[in-house]
Formats: structure tokens, C-alpha cells, sequence
């Protein structure tokens, strides 16, 4: 964990619906582990002042890629920096997704969950991965070229039908459960409330990346607060990533 | 002596620069990003008797050049921390504990305790607005500011620290009463009761509805109360209040804040407290200030 | 009926969007950039029985998303007012005479003369942190404000508002006594006491030392104050604090406020009411909401 | 007065002391009168909110010149902002100088009050114009050639001698008062103060342009007071040009 500066190499919008896609540059880069985040300075502008958590969707040795949606004022007025500038960050936080020992995984994404969870094969880019990406429509799909590129099997899922099969992704995910010895999941509540139903007869290690409202994003200041059979804990360090029985959702 | 030196209720402190509680949790995650030695002080996160959850999330909500939180007093309750916590007391540096309860002997009782650590002052959190009972409830009134002071003071054998709410009609009233009760020391100001809306969904951002303003939002209200405390005490004054550099803290020192605490600063640059230490540094010595204690209510009506 | 329009104590108000007193002169310097029939309606800048100099300049300070200003209710006076000022109310809009004095007897004397005018309400000023004698010392304890508001009632014929002032213990407290002495609207807030300090020459940077707060900072105080008050009291409210833009006006609407006013937006951009009026008119139309007053209040907790 | 929109043309730092100069496009320019001011947004950064008061240098039917230095937030801000910038802009503001009944105009500015001045000679380029120009030191001095060009004489004075003369340019004034039917004057208050003094007992018509904090600049919020004969005015509308004789110095 580490404060530092990195320098924008890429802001560019990449789809219709207002999400872009980041390359920071990094000197003496930290080592970083898939399904980490980092803490993103936006400037100053209109009165914003906390840094955003943004995940990290993929890393090499002096550089990482972040997807992220110009939603509000800090995300918009990152959308408007420029190549060469310069930010201030803070990273690798959180705990991060552990694929070591599982050799056939699960990614479960959904929305603006998909970013992230890209990570897991650039780290361990050996294992077998299925893929089951929703999102509300076409408008909203990034990154599933790459996920079809590594992955045994994409399945694509939207709201309205607009792309792939129609429906919510833990529909299509049911059948396939046997394949996997492990899940890896991020995205809006409901889904990962829909994956807990589907898996808590099972055996298979399922792990949900959660989202909070942040202020340090380092576990200095408590506001992240998740429920946890042990109580509240911070999703900035004991988060992001959960183990999906160990969370109240 | 060193230019930033001071000495605040006996304690020495390096400088005047002390984290803020709330902010800093209990010091480790800081750990990452530099010394802890390097501070004046560190505010621990508020301690209750008993663990406490706080409110459910969102806690948070940025508004415009502040936040809100609403964490409301999570941590694992004193004898957790008594247990697993007092390594960091350690580092060379001023540990504060700030202390919170649902009633006047539960103060009392976290007072006794932790007069027997390696704590260096203690700081009463009775402006916290995040909590039911207690916390704020105590700090409106000035007699019952006064009333609790006076017991707290019978239990407590470190320093005492008074955190005054500004939530109140009169600070100076409250300051001073806190000064009858016996305070060796003021902090001020913890923060102002504040809500957002999302009009949207039409709900409260805060799962709490209401919750406690900080950040430069809040400087200019918090300067003016230290000035009008420091008119009104004779006992040392903490400021506390949207301080975000070396200049914002010389505004408080100059309006007669002995130190400062630095709070949401914290969170947004975790070197905001180191940076403003060198700062000063620099800035007493370009201008041939000895100490900067020259500075404190330096003031020109 | 448009989606704007709304009643406020038996005054017609084509948009509940309000120019906040002190921050729109008498109107005139406006009429630069629209037609004042635009607005809901305008508050004056405070009047007092005799003519006001105000305090000396600097009277403003720009602080982080604030500005501090302490002009100390500078005004020509009431006689100077009917005199030469009052041929702006002939302007298609709702006029509100914002009121301040030194004593009870001066207040229901001005209270008493411009009910006689073409005004359309009265506003009390019963928080103005800038002035030495009155002012806010009226509006700090819930008594003082009953008995103001009970004796100005006697002898105001239109529909009177309270401004309640920010600096104070209970919020409710204050709007209940309010409601008690006969009120029949209330409005808040008044700007928060505030201060700034120039670090290199060491003075305030007001000449007044301490002025008010007002601007986006205030926002999340005013909001929570609003809400605390509407849970309070029957009688409207009008909200006021930080509104710069149709979302601001909207998260007031929602804590309980049937009207807002616009202060310093004013001042930073002068199209700021017709802005917002503008997308009122869109956010309604967009939403399928009849008429705004569907919004007030309907914060859902 | 109208508020509108301004295209940056040129913003360029033109000295070793932060004194810029930008050059403004305005569609649908008013007309303008030397003297006068705008009221210039320098965006919304480190929590600035208000417009900055900034004279105008020189003016034709669709630019204005502004010369500014880069002091605080807003300031900063502006210097920062690239040709080619949109922003927001209140003008013209205050009454301005009158030189129309003057054919002998003397032109007395200190530091950053020299910078308004010229803008009497952008107006009447006819007249006769005697040019006394102080500054602390040489690094301060901007436009004081354009000065030379247009002036019958163009005094040089600086505290420390770097330029020109060392000393106040009201002490090289006084000898000269004969010459002129008006002065004009802009500077630090010291400097309008001598000048009071200067003037006082001759029937030489002088006109000060005075300098307040302010909020709007267009006479709404009653910020700017400045004290005269008549009681506190607004040095927004009733100034910044004041009859030296009715101001309180
Ligand atoms: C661990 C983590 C990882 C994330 N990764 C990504 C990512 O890779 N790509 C991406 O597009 N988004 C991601 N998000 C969501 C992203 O942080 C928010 O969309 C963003 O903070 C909103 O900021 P804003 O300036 O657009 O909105 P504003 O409304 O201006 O934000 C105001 C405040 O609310 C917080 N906030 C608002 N919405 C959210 C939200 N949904 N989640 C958390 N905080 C919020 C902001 O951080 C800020 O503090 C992640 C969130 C978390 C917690
Ligand atoms: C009518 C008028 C004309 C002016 N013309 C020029 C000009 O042509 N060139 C130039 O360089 N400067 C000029 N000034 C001064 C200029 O307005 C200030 O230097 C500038 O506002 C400072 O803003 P800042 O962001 O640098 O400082 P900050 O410290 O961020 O400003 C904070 C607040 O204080 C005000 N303020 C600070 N210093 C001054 C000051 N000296 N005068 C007025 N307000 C101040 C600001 O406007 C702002 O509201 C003029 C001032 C006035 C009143
Ligand atoms: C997230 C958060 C948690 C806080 N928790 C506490 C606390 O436990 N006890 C306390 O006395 N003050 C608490 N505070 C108040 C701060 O100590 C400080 O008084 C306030 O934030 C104003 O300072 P600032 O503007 O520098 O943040 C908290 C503030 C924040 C932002
Ligand atoms: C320059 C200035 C002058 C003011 N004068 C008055 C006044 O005369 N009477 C009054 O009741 N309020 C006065 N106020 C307070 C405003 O009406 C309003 O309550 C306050 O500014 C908060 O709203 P805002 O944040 O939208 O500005 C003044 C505010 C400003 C900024
Ligand atoms: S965001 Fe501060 S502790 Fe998690
Ligand atoms: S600056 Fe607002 S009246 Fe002059």
C-alpha cells in the first residue's frame, strides 16, 4: 500500500454509455494481486475532495488499467484529464481475490462488476475460467471480447435481450455449477444475493468482490462498513473480497 | 527545543500536529505511509465500554468541500482495545484516547481505566452527533458540560481534553463551563449536523439520515469558535476544524489554538499531517519564528 | 396551475424559488439580466427604521465553497425605502420586506409601516451575525424568539416569516416557539458564524473580525435543519443555505420545505434562480410530477 | 452589463512576477468605456466559487485585454487555463474614467494600477496624455512601452531604482501639475493618498479608480463598500472612479 503519483497514459470513453478506460503510469510500481483496488484522485474541482475506489481491471510491472463510469463529479472530472497528467493514487488495497489453488473458476459479473474481475486471468492467466457477464444492455459491455479470448466459455446475459441470452446471469450459471471448484463474483447486490441462494447448498468456494461508499479506501476512518458473521468490517481491508457465506447480503 | 516544540498540559509534544480522532483509527494503517513518530499526537478512534457495531452503511457522503459520516462510534470497546490494541502506544508519540458513553459513569469508568495506560491525555467525546444516546446530549447544555467534566475529572488522572460540539448556542458558555468543571484542556470543534438527499430515490444518503460535517467546509466555523474560546479560557485550546494544510493550521494557532488535530485531511492525502509538519517547519524557519508558540492568539484586532 | 406554481400563506408564487435578502439588493441590478417577473419572489435586503452604513470593508472573504461576508445590514433606511425604492414592486413577482432592529419596538414599527405597502410578506430577521445590538441576540433562545414574534404579530398585517439563525442549541426548539408566537412561516437559514485569517499580515480578513457563512459549505447544515424543523412544526417552511443549482432547491423540497431561497448562487452567477427555474420546470416534466408541491416533504427514511 | 461566454485567445505569462496577460473573444461585446472592469470566472478548483474583479487593459469590437497577476486560488486557476477555454464573464462593470472634456490628462498608476489606465488611451487615443508609472521594482513593469509610445512623457519610478527613477511617482508629479486638466489615477491606497494631498489645494479635476473586496460586482450584495462624502457606496457601481475630492482615502 503505497501513496504515490501516477501519470495517464490512456483516458479514452470506450462505449456509449459513458464508461472510460484509464492506463496509469506508475513508477516503482507494488506488487498488485488480482481484485484489488486503488484510491483515485479526481481533482478538486466543484467541491469534490475524496479520492474514488476504482478496481483495478488489469496490471503489468509499471502500469494498470482501470474501466471505470463517469457517473458523478470526481468520476466526470476524471473523464476530462488528459493524457500526461498527473494523479495522485493510492494502491494495491483490499484483499483481493485468491485463485491459486482453484483450477476451474467461476467469474460471475455483473455491470460495472465485470471490470474487475478481469484481473484473476491476468494474474493466473493459466487456469480455466468460465465467464457470465451481464449487464442491462449491449450498451453497457466493455471488456467481453477479451473475457471470450481467455476464457473456456463467455456467456453474455442482458436485461432486455440486446445481446446474448435474456435474463439475469445466475439463470444460465445453475446447470453449469459442477464444472467449477471455485466462484468469483462481483456486481449489484441483488445478483450476488440471487449467486448466494444458488450456491449455499454447495460446496464450491464462492467469493463475492462487495461495493461501499468509501472515504480513506486504507481502513483508517471506518465508514465502509459491511456486515459479516463477525460483525461489521471494513470492505477496504478486510473487503473487497468475501467469502459469500461469511457476509450478510 | 525545536521550532515546532510545545508543551500542552505538561505533555511534550514534537509539534502541534495531532491526528484527529475518528480519522486514524487506532494508527497501524497510517504505518504504511510513514512513521508515526513524526506526529505531535494521535487521537485514538473513540473508545465506548462496550463494543459497538455503529450505524449500518452508507456511512459516508461527500458533500461540497465536506463530508458527512455517520459511522457512530464502531470500535471493539475498551477491553478489546486494552488487550489486543496498546502495542502501538509504543511509538514515540502522544497517544490520546477519546473516550464516549451512554451515560456519566460509563465515562467515569473509561476515564479510571484508561488513567492506568500508557495513554498521555485523555479526550472526552461528548459532541459526537452520530449517537442516540449519549455523546452530544452531554455536550449542549453548559451546565451539562459542566456536571460531567466535574465527575469524569474525579476518575481521570491523565490530562483531561473537553471536545466541544458546535452544535450549541454559545461556545465560549460551554467552554467555560467545561473549564469550571475542571478541563485541563479544549478541543474544538468535532462536527456540525448535516444530511444529503439523493433526489433520485428520495432517500437520505446516510443510512442515519443525519450525520457529522468535516473538511474545509467547516474551517471558517471552527476558527471563529476557537477565537471566541480563546477570549473566554485561560486553559489551552486544541482547533479542530477543515484543516487541510500548514496555513490552515496557522489560522487556528493564530486565533489561539495551542495545537491542532487534523481530521479529513487524513482520509484524502494520508501525508496531510506530515506535509503540514515540514511546512511549518519551513514557514517559522522563513520567517525567524524561535517557536511557534509565538504564534498562538497572535491575532492583530 | 403550472408544475412550479404554489401557495404560501395565501400568496400566489408562480415558482417556489425565492431571491434570499442581502444577496439581491432591491432588486433594480437584476433587471440587467432578466425580467424580475421570472422569479416566485424577492426578498429584500434587510431594512431598519434609520438609514445603516454597515460595518467597514473588507465585508467579504472567500473561503472553500463559502464566502464569509459581514456588511452589517447596510441600508438607506425605511423612510428612504418608501420613499424612493418602492416602484420596483410594481414588478410582476411576490415582494418580501426582510426586517431588522435594534429593539423589540423598532421591529413591529417597521413591521406596522410596510404592512401598508404593496409587499407581499414579511420576512424577521431575527439572525443576522453581523450587526452589534439585535439582530441575532433576538433569535438565539426559544423564549426570545416567541416573544419577538408574538409582539411583531400585533402589528404585522401580512403574512409573517421568521429567519431563524443556524447558531443556535435546537433548531426545533426555536421554530416551535416561532409557530407559538404566531409565525406563519419560517425560513432558514441564516448564515452560520464564521472567520478568516490572513497568515502573513496576522488580522482577519474581515474588518468586522467574524461574519456569516453562506454558500454550498452551508448546504448539508441547512438541509438537516430544514428536516429537523419540518418534523417539527405545521406551518411552511422556506429553506435556504447553499442552493446553487435545481438539484439543491430539490433535496430542501424533499426534507420539508415548500419554498427555497437563493443567496449567494446569486452572486456567483447572476442567471443562477432562472437557471434553476428552468430545470425545475424540465425535472418536473421529465418525472411526470403535476406540481412540485408533490415533493415537499417526501423524503422517504 | 450582460453576463456571458468568452473564448481564451491568448493567456500567457508575460513577466518574472506572475503578471498575465489574456485576451478575451466576446460575441455580442457591449460597448465598453476605459476604466471599466469584468468580473472573470476562474472555474471551480480548491473550492473558489467567486468571479474575480479584473480591469480592462485595452478593448475593440470583439476582444478585451486583461493584465492580471497570478496571486491566490482564482488567479491561479485562470493561469492555467489554455487558449481555446470557454468561461463565464460579468461587463462591463463601474462607471469607468471620463476623459471626453480633457485634452491634458495625466495618467498616475502604481504596480497593478497601471494596467487599467491604458485602457483611457485605447478610448481617446487624441488626447495629450503625461504617463507616471511606479512600481516596486523592474520586474513589474508590463506595458509601460506602450506608455512611452502614446504618452507626451512617460515617468519611470521604482522603489528600489531598478527603472527609471527611484522613488514614489508622486514625488516626480508635482512639478509637472501645471500641464493637465485631469488626472487619472489607479494604485495602492499609500500612493492615492499622496496623491489627495498633491491635489488638494489645486482645482485640477482627479479621478481615483479604487480596489474592494468583492462578491457580485454588479451591485447586488453590497460587499464593497468604500467611504465617501455622500456615506458608503459601492465600489462596484458607484466607482471603482471616484472624484478624489468625495472619496475617504
Ligand atoms: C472497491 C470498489 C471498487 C470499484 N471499482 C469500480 C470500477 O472498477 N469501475 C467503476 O466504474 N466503478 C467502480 N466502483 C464504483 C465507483 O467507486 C463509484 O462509481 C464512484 O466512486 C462514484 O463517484 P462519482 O464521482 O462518479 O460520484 P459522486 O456521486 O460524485 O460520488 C460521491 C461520493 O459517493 C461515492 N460513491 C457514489 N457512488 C458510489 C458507488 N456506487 N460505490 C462506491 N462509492 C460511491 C463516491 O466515491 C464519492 O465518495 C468501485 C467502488 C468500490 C467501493
Ligand atoms: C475593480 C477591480 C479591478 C481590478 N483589476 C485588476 C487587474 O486589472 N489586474 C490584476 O492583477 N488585479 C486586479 N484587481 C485585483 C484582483 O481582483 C485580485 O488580485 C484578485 O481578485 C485576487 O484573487 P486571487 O484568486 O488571486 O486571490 P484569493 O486570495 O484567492 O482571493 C480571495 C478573494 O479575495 C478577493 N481579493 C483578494 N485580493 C484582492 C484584491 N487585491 N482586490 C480585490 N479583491 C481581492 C478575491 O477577489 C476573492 O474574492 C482588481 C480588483 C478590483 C476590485
Ligand atoms: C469518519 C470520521 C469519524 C470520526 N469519529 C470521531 C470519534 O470517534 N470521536 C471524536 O471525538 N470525533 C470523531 N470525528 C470528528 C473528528 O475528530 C473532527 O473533530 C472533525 O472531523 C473535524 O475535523 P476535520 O474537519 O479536520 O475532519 C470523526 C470524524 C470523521 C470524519
Ligand atoms: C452578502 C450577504 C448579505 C446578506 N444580507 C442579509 C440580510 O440583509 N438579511 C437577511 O436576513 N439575510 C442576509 N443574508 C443571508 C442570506 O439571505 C441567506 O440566508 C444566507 O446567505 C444563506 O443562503 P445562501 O447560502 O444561499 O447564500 C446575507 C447573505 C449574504 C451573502
Ligand atoms: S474507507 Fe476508510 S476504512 Fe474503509
Ligand atoms: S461587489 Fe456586490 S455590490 Fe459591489
Amino acid at each position: 500500500m503505497i501513496t504515490t503519483k501516477a501519470k495517464i497514459l490512456l483516458n479514452i470513453n470506450v462505449t456509449a454509455s459513458n464508461i472510460y478506460k484509464i492506463v496509469l503510469f506508475i513508477e516503482g510500481m507494488p506488487k498488485i494481486k488480482a481484485g484489488q483496488f486503488a484510491m483515485v484522485d479526481c481533482g478538486k474541482t466543484d467541491g469534490v475532495l475524496l479520492k474514488r475506489p476504482l478496481s483495478i481491471h488489469s496490471f503489468d510491472n509499471d502500469t494498470i488499467t482501470i474501466l471505470y463510469k463517469a457517473l458523478g463529479k470526481g468520476t466526470k472530472a476524471l473523464s476530462r484529464m488528459q493524457k500526461g497528467s498527473i494523479i495522485d493514487i493510492i494502491l494495491p488495497l483490499g484483499n483481493g481475490f485468491e485463485a491459486r489453488n482453484y483450477s476451474n473458476i467461476a467469474l460471475v459479473g455483473g455491470g460495472l462488476g465485470i471490470f474487475p474481475l478481469y484481473s484473476v486471468i491476468n494474474e493466473y492467466p493459466q487456469k480455466n475460467y468460465y465467464a457470465y457477464l451481464g449487464c442491462k444492455d449491449k450498451h453497457d459491455f466493455v471488456c467481453n471480447d477479451i473475457f471470450n479470448e481467455k476464457c473456456r466459455k463467455t456467456l453474455i446475459a442482458t436485461d432486455d435481450g440486446s445481446l446474448g441470452q435474456k435474463g439475469l446471469v445466475t439463470d444460465f450459471l445453475a446447470s453449469d455449477l459442477k464444472r467449477f471448484n471455485a466462484i468469483f463474483a462481483c456486481g449489484p447486490k441483488p445478483m450476488l444475493k440471487a449467486l448466494k441462494n444458488l450456491v449455499v447448498g454447495t460446496q464450491i468456494p464462492t467469493f463475492v468482490s462487495l461495493e461501499e461508499r468509501m472515504g480513506c479506501g486504507f481502513g483508517a476512518c471506518l465508514t465502509c462498513a459491511c456486515k459479516t458473521i463477525r460483525g461489521k468490517e471494513r470492505v477496504c481491508m478486510e473487503g473487497p473480497v468475501f467469502d459469500i457465506k461469511e457476509v450478510i447480503l | 527545543m525545536t521550532a515546532l516544540s510545545t508543551n500542552i498540559c505538561g505533555i511534550e509534544f514534537k509539534n502541534p500536529v495531532i491526528a484527529a480522532s475518528g480519522t486514524f483509527n487506532f494508527g497501524k494503517e497510517f504505518k504504511n505511509f510513514f512513521s508515526l513518530s513524526k506526529l505531535g499526537g494521535i487521537c485514538l478512534k473513540g473508545l465506548t465500554l462496550g463494543k459497538r457495531e455503529g450505524n449500518d452503511s452508507p456511512r459516508i457522503a461527500e458533500c461540497y468541500g465536506g463530508i458527512l459520516n455517520s459511522v457512530g462510534l464502531q470500535n471493539p470497546g475498551l477491553e478489546a482495545f486494552l488487550r489486543d490494541l496498546t502495542s502501538v502506544l509504543k511509538e514515540d508519540t502522544n497517544f490520546i484516547a477519546n473516550i464516549a458513553g451512554n451515560t456519566v459513569s460509563e465515562y467515569c469508568a473509561l476515564a479510571e481505566r484508561l488513567s492506568d495506560t500508557d495513554i498521555s491525555m485523555i479526550e472526552l467525546n461528548i459532541s459526537c452527533p452520530n449517537v442516540k444516546k449519549g455523546g452530544l446530549s452531554f455536550g449542549v447544555l453548559p451546565e451539562d458540560v459542566k456536571n460531567i467534566v466535574k465527575e469524569v475529572r474525579k476518575f481521570c488522572k491523565k490530562p483531561l481534553i473537553v471536545k466541544l460540539s458546535p452544535n450549541v448556542a454559545s461556545i465560549s458558555d460551554n467552554a467555560l463551563a467545561a473549564q469550571d468543571g475542571g478541563a485541563d484542556c479544549i478541543s474544538l470543534i468535532n462536527t456540525l449536523k448535516g444530511m444529503a438527499i439523493d433526489i433520485y430515490t428520495r432517500k437520505p444518503i446516510l443510512s442515519n439520515v443525519i450525520g457529522g460535517l468535516s473538511g474545509p467546509a467547516i474551517k471558517p466555523v471552527a476558527l471563529a469558535m476557537v477565537y471566541e474560546c480563546y477570549k473566554a479560557v485561560d486553559i489551552p485550546i486544541i482547533g479542530i476544524g477543515g484543516i487541510m494544510d500548514y496555513k490552515d493550521a496557522l489560522e487556528f494557532m493564530l486565533a489561539g489554538a495551542s495545537a491542532v488535530q487534523v481530521g479529513t485531511a487524513n482520509m484524502i492525502n494520508p501525508m496531510a499531517m506530515v506535509e503540514i509538519i515540514e511546512e511549518l517547519t519551513e514557514f517559522c524557519k522563513e520567517n525567524n519564528i524561535k517557536n511557534i508558540k509565538e504564534l498562538v492568539g497572535g491575532l492583530v484586532v
